[in-house]
C-alpha cells in the first residue's frame, strides 16, 4: 500500500477543549477512506488542519510520503487537496461557472476564459453525468445540484485527494447513489477520498477502510470488509446502539390536522404546492418523503403559520386554522404554536434558534409570551432552573445553560429545540429532517423523544429525505413530488423501490 | 489701570471671514494702538454662551463685546448676575443697564451695493446666495433688491441659499455652483452673504468674468476686477469704539442701530474696484447714500415685520 | 411657469459638476462594500484628502501634487480602517464614524496651526485644476444646441469631471469581468466560500480599502482644488454619506449607483433652479423648503420603486475562519 | 474569541482603559506639536470637567442629553436598525416641546408644563421616526438611509418653521423665551456646590430612562423579542414575533428617546428652540451605543466621558491659545477609535501576558 495521506501525532486544541489528541493514521492511495465518530469527535477539525485552515499544536501530516507544512487554503489546493465541506461554500448570487472559477480564474480578464471554462465544465457533466448548468445561479439550485457543484468544482481543479465531509447528509438516497458513483470512478482514476459520515451504511457501502474517532483522539482503523455497523457503532460510542426502538401498536385517535386541497403559489405564480389533501390523527407518526425541494419545506412552513397558503382548507382539532384571508403571516407562529402546534424546523440554524443567544434564552424562543408575568418581565432564575432540567433530561452537552447555542454541536443545538418543543406540551408536532447531520447516539435519542411523544398521544408529521428514519419512525408515509403528494403507504408497505418511484413523480399506480 | 477686556465669538469662530472675523480686527486694532490685551473666546453652543460669559464676569472683567446673535439670551441673564461688568452685544437687543446693544442695518448698506449692482449689469439680472433663511440675510437680500429696483424696476433679482445647517457656511462648493447656476440664467452680478460658502461665490464670479458683491469686511481685495464692491458692516469698530470708550470711560449702556448715517454700514471703494465703478455708478451710489443719510430714502427693514416691497 | 425658467441646459450642466463628488465616493464605497467592510468613513477620507490636497497644492504650488498627497492621505486612512476592520476584526460602522469625527477635528486643526486662517487653507491661485475647453469650443458655440453641449455639457469641465465619468465603466468592468472583482464579490458575500476556494479573504479586503482609499481621495481633491480652491473646515458637507446613500440606493452596483449620484446632482441643480421661482399650484416655496427637495425625493423614490435593497451577505462582518 | 478565556477584569476595566490611555496619547502627541504641554492640558480638562464642581455639573448636563441620544441609538441596533437619524428626531422634537410650551406656559404650572413638554418632545421625536421604521418594516426601504435623508429634511423643515417663530424685531432665528415655569427644576437649588448651572432634573430622567432600558431590554419578554429580531429574522418570524411591527415600534421608542434629550438641552438650558440646536448630539448618540456596547452602564460612561470632553475641551481652548475648541472634535473621534473599533488592540497581549505569569 502506497500511503497519500499520512497523520502523524497530530494535536490541536480550542481554548480547553481537546478537538484532536495525537491522531495517527494512514489512508492508502487511490482508496476510499471512511472517518466516523459522534458529533464532536474531531473529524472536521482533523480535515481543516488537513486542507490549512487550521495550524495543529503538534505533529505532521504527509503528502506522498512527504512532510508537508499547509499554511493556507491556497497551499492545500496547490497540493492537490480538494474539500467539500459539511455547509456548501458556494456564493449563492453566483453561477455556478464563477463559483467553480472563483480561485483558479486562469487570467485577470474572466470574459477570456470563460467561455472555455463552461465547455470544460459541460464535458466534465456529461463525463461523470453530473446534471448541472453551469450558468444557473447557485440559490436557484436544489441542495443536491449545489453538492454537485462543489464536486464539479474539485473535479475542475482536478484535486488528487478529495475530503467529503457529511456530503451525504442533506441528499436523498438517489442523490447519494450517485455521488457514489461518480467517487467510484475518481477511485479509478487513482484519487484518493476521505469521507465523513454518520451514515454507518454509506460507510459499509462504499469505503475500502474506516477510522473511527472518539473524545479527539482515533479509536480504531480497520479494514471495511470486516467490520459491521454494530461494530462501528460499538467503537463509536462506546456502547452498542439500539436499533429497533419500542413503540406502542398503531392506533390512532381523533383526527388532529385535516388538510383539503392546499395550494400554494410564490410572487411569481408558480405553483409549489397542488391539491394537497390529508388527515393527520393523535397518536400518530405521518411522514412526508421525497426529494428535498419538492414542496415538503413549503407545507410545513404554512402548517406552522410561517406562509400563508394561495387558498385550501385546513382544519385544526375541528377548527379552521386562522389564516383569514391574510397574506402576510407576520406574527401568525405565535398564533398557532398557543393553538398547540409545535414546530421543529428543518433550518435549525436559520430558524430554529438565535445562534447568539446562549442555551437558556434558546429554550423559550417563541414562548415568551407565554413565560412573562404580569408586567411583561421574565423570571430568569426559573427559566435557568426549567432550562437545566430539559438540558439534563435531553442530554444535552455540555450542561451549562449560559453558553452561547451556536457553540453546541449541530446535535445538541437540535436536541435543545426538540426539547423545547416537547415542553410546550403540543398537540400537533411538526418536526423536520431531525437527525441531519446527527450522530447515531444522538439519533436514536432523538427518535426515542419522538417516539415516546407518539405514544402520549400526539400527532407528528415528520418530513425526511432519510428512507431510514422514516422507516424507523412513521406510521404512514406520504410521497411528495412536485408539489403534490405522488402516493400514501401504510408501514407495512414500506418499499425503497415504490418509495423512489413515487418520489420521482411516478403516480400512483 | 487698563481695562479688563474680553470677547466672546458666537459658533462661526473668529477667522469666519464674517462679522466674528471683523470684531476680532476691531480687537485687534485697539490693542496695537493702546498695548492693551484683551481675553477671547469661541461660544459653539447657546449653553455654552452663558458658561462663557459667566466664567469671563467672574474674573471681573471690564466689558465683555459679545460677537452674534446667538447671544442674546445668554448676555440677558448674565448681565443681569453681574451688574457690575459690561457688555456689549454685537447683532442683537438684550435690555440691562449695563449692556450695549449694537445692531447694523444691512438694509442701507445692502441698498447702496443694489444700486451699484443694478447700474453695472448689462442683463439687468442680479443675483442673491444667502448662508441660511433666516431674517438676518432675508434683510440683506431685500436692501439690495431695494437698491437695485430703485435704479431700474425692471432688473430681476434671483435670490438662493446654501443650505439649512451650519455647514451652510462652509461648503464654498455649492456657493460656487449656485453662482454659476445663477450666471447659466443670465445674472451678471451676484451679492453672496453666505461666510464661507461665500468665498466660493466670490471665486465663481472671477472665473466666469462676471461680477460679485462681497460682505461684512472689505472683500474687493479678495479677486480685485471681478469684486464689484463689498457691503462693509463695521462690527470692527463697534468693537474698536467700545473698547476706546471703556479706557476713556465714556462708555454708556444703551440700543444702537448703526446705519450708513452712524458709520455702521457701507459700500467699499478703494484701488481694487476703482476701474469698475464707472463714475455714473460713482454717481449715483453716492446719491443714494446721501439721501438715506437725509432720510429722504426709508430702506424697509423686514424685520420689524414689513415684508419685503419688491 | 414656462419650460424656459426651468433652464434644462444649465440643470445638466451642473448635474455633471456636482455629481464627480460623490461618484468618486461612491465607486469608493463600492469596492469597501463589495468586499464585505462597511465603509460609512467616506465622510472622512474625503475631508482629509480635501485638506491635504490644497494644503500641499498651496505649498508646492502645483494641483497634481496636492492630488498625489490627498491620495496618500486617504490611502493612509482607508488601511487604517482595513486594519481594524480586517485585521483587529472590530466594529466597522464605530471605525468608519471614528475617522469621520476626528478628521472633522483634525483638519480644523493642523489648518490652523499652519495657516491661521480658522481652519482655511488659502486660496490656491493658479496651483488650482481649471477647466478643459475642448478644441473648437469657441467655433462651435454658436450652433443651437449642438454648441452648447459640446462646449458645455461635453466641454468645459475639469480633467477630474472626465475621469470620474471613465471611472464608471471600469468600475463595472473591474467587479464584473475581472478576477480582481470576481474575488471581490465573493469575499463580500461569502468569505468563507472565496477561503475555501484558495482566496486570501484578508489580502482581497485590504485590497478593496486601498482602492476605496484611491478613489476616495479624488472625491476630496475634487471639493478643494476644482471647485473651490482652498480648503474650508467640514467643507464636505455630508457629501460621504450622501455618497453612501446613492451606493445603497443603487443596491451597491456600479451603473446603478452612478444613476443615484446622477440623482442627486441633478435633483441639487433642479433645486436650485425652482428657488425663488413661482411654482403653479404649490407658489414660491421658501428657500429652506427647497433645500429639502432631493432628500424627499430619494425617499419617495427608495420607498416606490428600489423598495428592496440586497447588500452583499458578509457586510460588516469580519471574516473568522471557522465554520 | 480570544477574549473568551480573559477574566472579567480584564476585558470590562483594564482594556478600556489602556485603550482610553493610547487615545490620550496620540491626543497628547497632538498637543506636544501644537507647541502646548500636554499634562497641563490633561490636568486643565480633569480639573474643569470633573473636579470643579460647577464644572462637573456641566458634564453631567452634557452627559444628559448624550444618554437619551445614546439610548435612542442603542434601542434601535438592538432591534438590528441602525439609526442615523437621532440628529433630526431630536431636532423635530424641539419643535413639539416647543409649541407645546408656547401654547401653555402662560397659563399652566411646572408641574404640568413638564410632562407636557415630555410628551411633546417624545410624539415629534417618534414622529420623525415613524416614516423610516414605517418604510423599512413594510416596503424594505433601508433605514439607514432613510434616517440619513430625515436628517436632511428636519433641517429644512425646522429651518422655515422656526423662522416663522421669531418674534418680530429680533435677530436671533430662535421662538421667544418660555415662561419661568417651563424650565426644569436645576439641581443647584439642592445642591448649591454645583454653582450655576444648567444641570437639571433631566439627568435624573436620563438615569430612569437608563434603568428602564435595561430592564426592559434584558429583563422582559419584549426585549427577549427585540433582540430576537436584532440577531436573527428568521428565527424571529419563526417565534411569532411580528416583525414589521416590531420595527415600526422600536423606530418610534427610537425616535421619542431622541426626542427627549431635546427636553434637557431646550426646557433645561436655553429655554427657546434656536436653529440647530441639537449641535451633533445626535451623531454623538451613534458613538455612545457603539462605545456603550448598547449596555446601560457602558451608554452611562461614554456619555460622561463625552460630556467631559465637551465641558473640558472648551475651559482648555479657552486657556491655551494653540489648541482651538476643535480639538475636542479630534479627541473624540480618537477615544471611539481606540475604545469602540480597536477594542482589541491589547487582548492578545493581556492574554500572552497571563498566561506567562501562571
Ligand atoms: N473553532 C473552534 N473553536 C473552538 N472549539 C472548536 C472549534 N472547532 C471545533 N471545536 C471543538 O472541537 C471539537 C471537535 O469538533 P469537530 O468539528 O472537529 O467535530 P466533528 O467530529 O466534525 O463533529 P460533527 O460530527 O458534529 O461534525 C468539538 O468539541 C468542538 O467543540
Ligand atoms: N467558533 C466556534 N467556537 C467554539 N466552538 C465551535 C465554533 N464553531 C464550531 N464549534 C464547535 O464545533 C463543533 C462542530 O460544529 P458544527 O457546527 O460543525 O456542528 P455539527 O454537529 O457538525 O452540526 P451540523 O453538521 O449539523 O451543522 C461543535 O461542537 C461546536 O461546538
Ligand atoms: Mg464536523
Ligand atoms: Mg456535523
Amino acid at each position: 500500500m502506497q500511503p497519500a495521506v499520512e497523520f502523524r501525532g497530530i494535536s490541536k486544541h480550542f481554548g480547553a477543549v481537546k478537538a484532536n489528541t495525537d491522531v495517527n493514521f494512514t489512508i492508502a492511495k487511490g482508496s476510499i477512506h471512511g472517518l466516523v465518530g459522534e458529533n464532536g469527535a474531531g473529524k472536521s477539525t482533523l480535515m481543516s488542519i488537513l486542507y490549512g485552515y487550521y495550524r495543529a499544536d503538534g505533529g505532521e501530516i504527509l503528502l506522498d510520503g512527504q512532510a508537508r507544512r499547509i499554511h493556507n487554503s491556497q497551499e492545500a489546493i496547490a497540493l492537490g487537496i480538494g474539500m467539500v465541506h459539511q455547509h456548501f461554500m458556494l456564493v449563492e448570487n453566483m453561477t455556478v461557472l464563477d463559483n467553480v472559477m472563483l480561485g483558479s480564474e486562469g487570467g485577470v480578464r474572466l470574459k477570456a476564459k470563460r467561455a472555455s471554462v463552461e465547455a470544460e465544465l459541460r464535458e466534465i457533466c456529461a463525463r461523470y453525468r453530473l446534471d448541472v448548468d453551469p450558468l444557473a445561479t447557485i440559490h436557484d439550485l436544489s441542495v443536491g445540484a449545489q453538492q454537485r457543484v462543489e464536486i464539479l468544482k474539485q473535479i475542475y481543479r482536478s484535486a488528487s485527494i478529495l475530503i467529503l465531509d457529511e456530503p451525504t447528509a442533506v441528499l436523498t438516497a438517489q442523490e447519494t447513489a450517485s455521488l457514489f458513483e461518480i467517487l467510484r470512478l475518481f477511485k479509478e482514476q487513482g484519487k484518493t477520498i476521505i469521507l465523513i459520515t454518520h451514515k454507518l451504511q454509506e460507510i459499509l457501502d462504499i469505503t475500502d477502510t474506516v477510522t473511527v474517532m472518539r473524545g479527539g483522539r482515533v479509536i480504531g482503523a480497520v479494514p471495511t470488509a470486516g467490520t459491521t455497523k454494530e461494530a462501528l457503532a460499538n467503537m463509536m460510542v462506546g456502547r452498542p446502539i439500539e436499533n429497533n426502538l419500542p413503540r406502542a401498536p398503531y392506533n390512532p385517535g381523533a383526527p388532529v390536522l385535516q388538510v383539503e386541497n392546499l395550494q400554494l403559489r410564490d410572487d411569481q405564480d408558480v405553483k409549489l404546492l397542488a391539491d394537497i389533501g390529508f388527515t393527520l390523527r393523535a397518536g400518530e407518526i405521518v411522514a412526508i418523503a421525497g426529494v428535498s425541494g419538492n414542496g415538503q419545506s413549503e407545507l410545513m412552513e404554512i402548517l406552522a403559520g410561517m406562509r400563508v397558503p394561495t387558498s385550501g382548507k385546513l382544519a385544526f382539532l375541528g377548527k379552521d386554522l386562522p389564516f383569514n384571508g391574510r397574506s402576510d403571516p407576520d406574527g401568525l407562529p405565535r398564533t398557532f404554536r398557543e393553538l398547540g402546534i409545535a414546530h421543529v424546523p428543518e433550518d435549525r440554524l436559520r430558524d430554529g434558534v438565535v445562534k447568539a443567544f446562549s442555551v437558556m434564552h434558546n429554550t423559550i424562543l417563541g414562548y415568551q409570551d407565554k413565560l412573562k408575568n404580569r408586567w411583561g418581565l421574565l423570571n430568569f432564575k426559573a427559566i435557568a432552573a426549567r432550562c437545566d432540567a430539559l438540558m439534563k433530561s435531553f442530554d444535552v452537552r455540555p450542561n451549562n445553560h449560559d453558553l452561547r447555542i451556536g457553540l453546541l454541536s449541530g446535535g445538541n443545538q437540535q436536541k435543545v429545540v426538540i426539547a423545547r418543543e416537547v415542553l410546550a406540551q403540543p398537540k400537533l408536532m411538526l418536526v423536520g429532517q431531525p437527525t441531519r447531520g446527527v450522530d447515531i447516539g444522538t439519533i436514536e435519542s432523538i427518535h426515542a423523544q419522538l417516539l415516546k411523544l407518539r405514544d402520549e398521544g400526539v400527532a407528528i408529521l415528520l418530513v425526511s429525505v432519510e428512507l431510514e428514519e422514516v422507516r424507523a419512525l412513521a406510521d404512514r408515509i406520504l410521497v411528495m413530488c412536485g408539489g403534490r403528494i405522488t402516493g400514501e403507504l401504510k408501514i407495512e408497505e414500506f418499499d425503497t423501490t415504490r418509495i423512489g418511484l413515487l418520489m420521482g413523480g411516478e403516480h400512483k399506480s | 489701570a487698563d481695562p479688563k477686556l474680553g470677547i466672546v465669538y458666537d459658533a462661526g469662530g473668529k477667522f469666519d471671514k464674517s462679522f466674528n472675523q471683523s470684531a476680532f480686527e476691531g480687537a485687534t486694532r485697539f490693542k496695537k494702538e493702546t498695548n492693551i490685551n484683551f481675553i477671547e473666546v469661541q461660544a459653539s453652543s447657546d449653553t455654552q454662551a452663558e458658561q462663557v460669559l459667566r466664567s469671563l464676569a467672574r474674573k471681573n472683567l471690564d466689558l465683555i463685546a459679545s460677537i452674534g446673535f446667538a447671544q442674546q439670551a445668554a448676555v440677558q441673564k448674565v448681565a443681569k448676575e453681574f451688574p457690575k461688568v459690561r457688555f456689549v452685544l454685537i447683532d442683537g437687543v438684550a435690555p440691562g443697564a449695563n449692556v450695549n446693544s449694537i445692531t447694523f442695518k444691512e438694509e442701507e448698506g445692502s441698498y447702496l451695493v443694489g444700486v451699484a449692482a443694478a447700474m453695472a449689469s448689462k442683463s439687468k439680472k442680479l443675483g442673491f446666495i444667502g448662508g441660511v433663511d433666516i431674517p438676518l440675510i432675508r434683510t440683506f437680500a431685500c436692501g439690495y433688491a431695494q437698491g437695485a429696483k430703485a435704479v431700474n424696476p425692471k432688473v430681476d433679482v434671483t435670490s438662493n441659499m446654501v443650505g439649512t445647517s451650519s455647514d451652510s457656511w462652509n461648503n464654498p462648493a455649492k456657493g460656487g455652483e449656485l453662482a454659476r447656476s445663477q450666471f447659466d440664467r443670465g445674472v451678471d452680478v451676484v451679492f453672496a452673504v453666505a461666510g464661507g460658502s461665500g468665498l466660493g461665490t466670490l471665486q465663481t464670479a472671477k472665473e466666469k468674468g462676471k461680477l460679485a458683491i462681497g460682505v461684512d469686511s472689505n472683500q474687493n481685495s479678495l479677486y480685485p476686477g471681478s469684486i464689484l464692491t463689498s457691503m462693509v458692516k463695521r462690527v470692527d469698530n463697534a468693537v474698536y469704539d467700545s473698547f476706546m470708550q471703556m479706557k476713556n470711560g465714556t462708555w454708556k449702556a444703551g440700543v444702537t442701530a448703526k446705519g450708513i448715517k452712524e458709520g455702521g454700514v457701507d459700500w467699499a471703494l478703494d484701488e481694487n474696484n476703482r476701474k469698475l465703478i464707472t463714475p455714473e455708478i460713482e454717481k449715483r451710489v453716492l446719491g443714494a447714500r446721501k439721501d438715506i443719510i437725509d432720510g429722504k430714502i426709508k430702506v424697509i427693514d423686514i424685520r420689524s415685520g414689513t415684508a419685503c416691497p419688491v | 411657469m414656462t419650460f424656459d425658467d426651468l433652464h434644462i441646459g444649465s440643470i445638466l450642466v451642473s448635474t455633471v459638476r456636482n455629481a464627480p463628488v460623490l461618484i468618486f465616493a461612491g465607486m469608493a464605497g463600492l469596492f469597501a462594500e463589495r468586499s464585505g467592510v462597511i465603509d460609512i468613513g467616506l465622510e472622512g477620507k474625503i475631508l482629509a484628502s480635501a485638506f491635504v490636497s490644497a494644503a500641499v497644492g498651496f505649498a508646492t504650488q502645483n494641483p497634481w501634487y496636492g492630488v498625489m498627497a490627498g491620495i496618500v492621505a486617504s490611502m493612509l486612512l482607508a488601511s487604517l480602517q482595513a486594519y481594524i476592520a480586517i485585521t483587529q476584526k472590530g466594529n466597522q460602522l464605530v471605525a468608519g464614524i471614528a475617522i469621520n469625527i476626528a478628521m472633522s477635528g483634525l483638519t480644523f486643526v493642523v489648518a490652523q496651526y499652519f495657516f491661521q486662517q480658522g481652519g482655511r487653507t488659502p486660496d490656491l491661485g493658479s496651483a488650482r485644476l481649471f477647466d478643459v475647453v475642448l478644441p473648437g469650443s469657441a467655433a462651435v458655440e454658436h450652433i443651437p444646441f449642438l454648441g452648447w453641449f459640446y462646449a458645455h455639457l461635453i466641454g468645459g469641465h475639469s480633467v477630474l469631471v472626465y475621469l470620474a465619468f471613465a471611472l464608471v465603466p471600469l468600475v463595472h468592468w473591474v467587479v464584473y469581468h475581472s478576477r480582481f472583482g470576481l474575488r471581490l464579490r465573493a469575499c463580500g458575500e461569502n468569505p468563507h466560500a472565496a477561503d475555501a476556494a484558495g482566496v486570501n479573504v484578508e489580502r482581497q479586503r485590504y485590497m478593496a480599502m486601498l482602492i476605496a482609499g484611491f478613489l476616495c481621495s479624488f472625491s476630496g481633491a475634487y471639493l478643494s482644488i476644482v471647485q473651490s480652491g482652498f480648503f474650508l473646515r467640514d467643507m464636505s458637507a455630508g457629501a460621504g454619506y450622501l455618497a453612501l446613500t446613492a451606493m445603497v440606493f443603487g443596491n451597491w452596483r456600479p451603473l446603478y449607483t452612478f444613476l443615484g449620484c446622477l440623482m442627486f446632482g441633478f435633483f441639487g441643480a433642479v433645486q436650485i433652479q425652482i428657488e425663488g421661482v413661482e411654482l403653479p399650484v404649490i407658489g414660491r416655496l421658501p428657500g429652506a423648503m427647497i433645500q429639502m427637495v432631493p432628500y424627499v425625493l430619494t425617499v419617495i423614490v427608495l420607498a416606490g420603486l428600489m423598495a428592496k435593497s440586497v447588500a452583499p451577505k458578509a457586510l460588516g462582518s469580519p471574516f473568522v475562519k471557522s465554520r | 474569541m480570544m477574549n473568551k478565556d480573559l477574566p472579567r477584569w480584564a476585558t470590562g476595566f483594564v482594556m478600556p482603559l489602556l485603550n482610553l490611555l493610547s487615545a490620550l496619547l496620540v491626543t497628547a502627541l497632538v498637543i506636544h506639536l501644537l507647541g502646548e504641554s500636554p499634562t497641563e492640558s490633561l490636568a486643565i480638562l480633569v480639573n474643569s470637567a470633573v473636579v470643579n464642581p460647577e464644572g462637573l455639573s456641566y458634564t453631567l448636563f452634557y452627559a444628559s442629553t448624550f444618554i437619551f441620544t445614546g439610548l435612542a441609538v442603542s434601542i434601535a441596533m438592538e432591534a438590528g436598525l441602525f439609526n442615523i437619524g437621532a440628529e433630526g428626531q431630536m431636532y423635530f422634537a424641539g419643535l413639539g416641546l416647543t409649541l407645546a410650551m408656547l401654547t401653555f406656559d402662560s397659563s399652566l404650572s411646572a408641574w404640568l408644563l413638564i410632562p407636557i413638554g415630555m410628551l411633546g418632545a417624545a410624539l415629534f421625536g417618534a414622529l420623525w421616526a415613524f416614516v423610516p421604521g414605517y418604510l423599512q418594516a413594510k416596503r424594505g426601504s433601508h433605514v439607514v438611509v432613510t434616517t440619513i435623508m430625515f436628517n436632511y429634511i428636519a433641517g429644512a423643515l425646522m429651518n422655515t418653521i422656526i423662522v416663522k417663530l421669531v418674534p418680530p424685531g429680533e435677530q436671533n432665528p430662535a421662538s421667544r423665551a418660555f415662561a419661568a415655569a417651563a424650565e426644569m427644576p436645576r439641581l443647584n437649588q439642592w445642591f448649591p456646590i454645583l454653582g450655576e448651572t444648567p444641570l437639571n432634573i433631566s439627568f435624573f430622567l436620563a438615569i430612569i430612562a437608563l434603568v428602564i432600558y435595561g430592564v426592559v431590554v434584558s429583563r422582559s419578554s419584549w426585549g427577549f423579542k427585540l433582540r430576537a429580531t436584532g440577531l436573527n429574522k428568521h428565527a424571529a418570524h419563526y417565534a411569532g414575533i411580528r416583525i414589521s411591527k416590531m420595527i415600526i415600534i422600536v423606530m418610534l421608542i427610537s425616535g421619542a428617546l431622541a426626542g427627549l434629550g431635546s427636553v434637557n438641552s431646550i426646557m433645561g438650558s436655553t429655554h427657546y428652540l434656536s436653529l440647530n440646536f441639537v449641535g451633533g448630539a445626535g451623531f454623538i448618540g451613534i458613538a455612545i451605543a457603539l462605545m456603550g456596547r448598547q449596555h446601560p452602564v457602558g451608554i452611562f460612561l461614554s456619555a460622561v466621558l463625552f460630556g467631559a470632553l465637551t465641558q473640558g475641551g472648551f475651559d482648555l481652548s479657552l486657556e491655551k491659545q494653540n489648541i482651538p475648541p476643535e480639538m475636542v472634535i479630534l479627541v473624540q473621534g480618537l477615544i471611539i477609535l481606540f475604545c469602540g473599533a480597536m477594542e482589541n488592540l491589547y487582548g492578545p497581549a493581556i492574554a500572552k501576558m497571563l498566561k506567562l505569569k501562571k
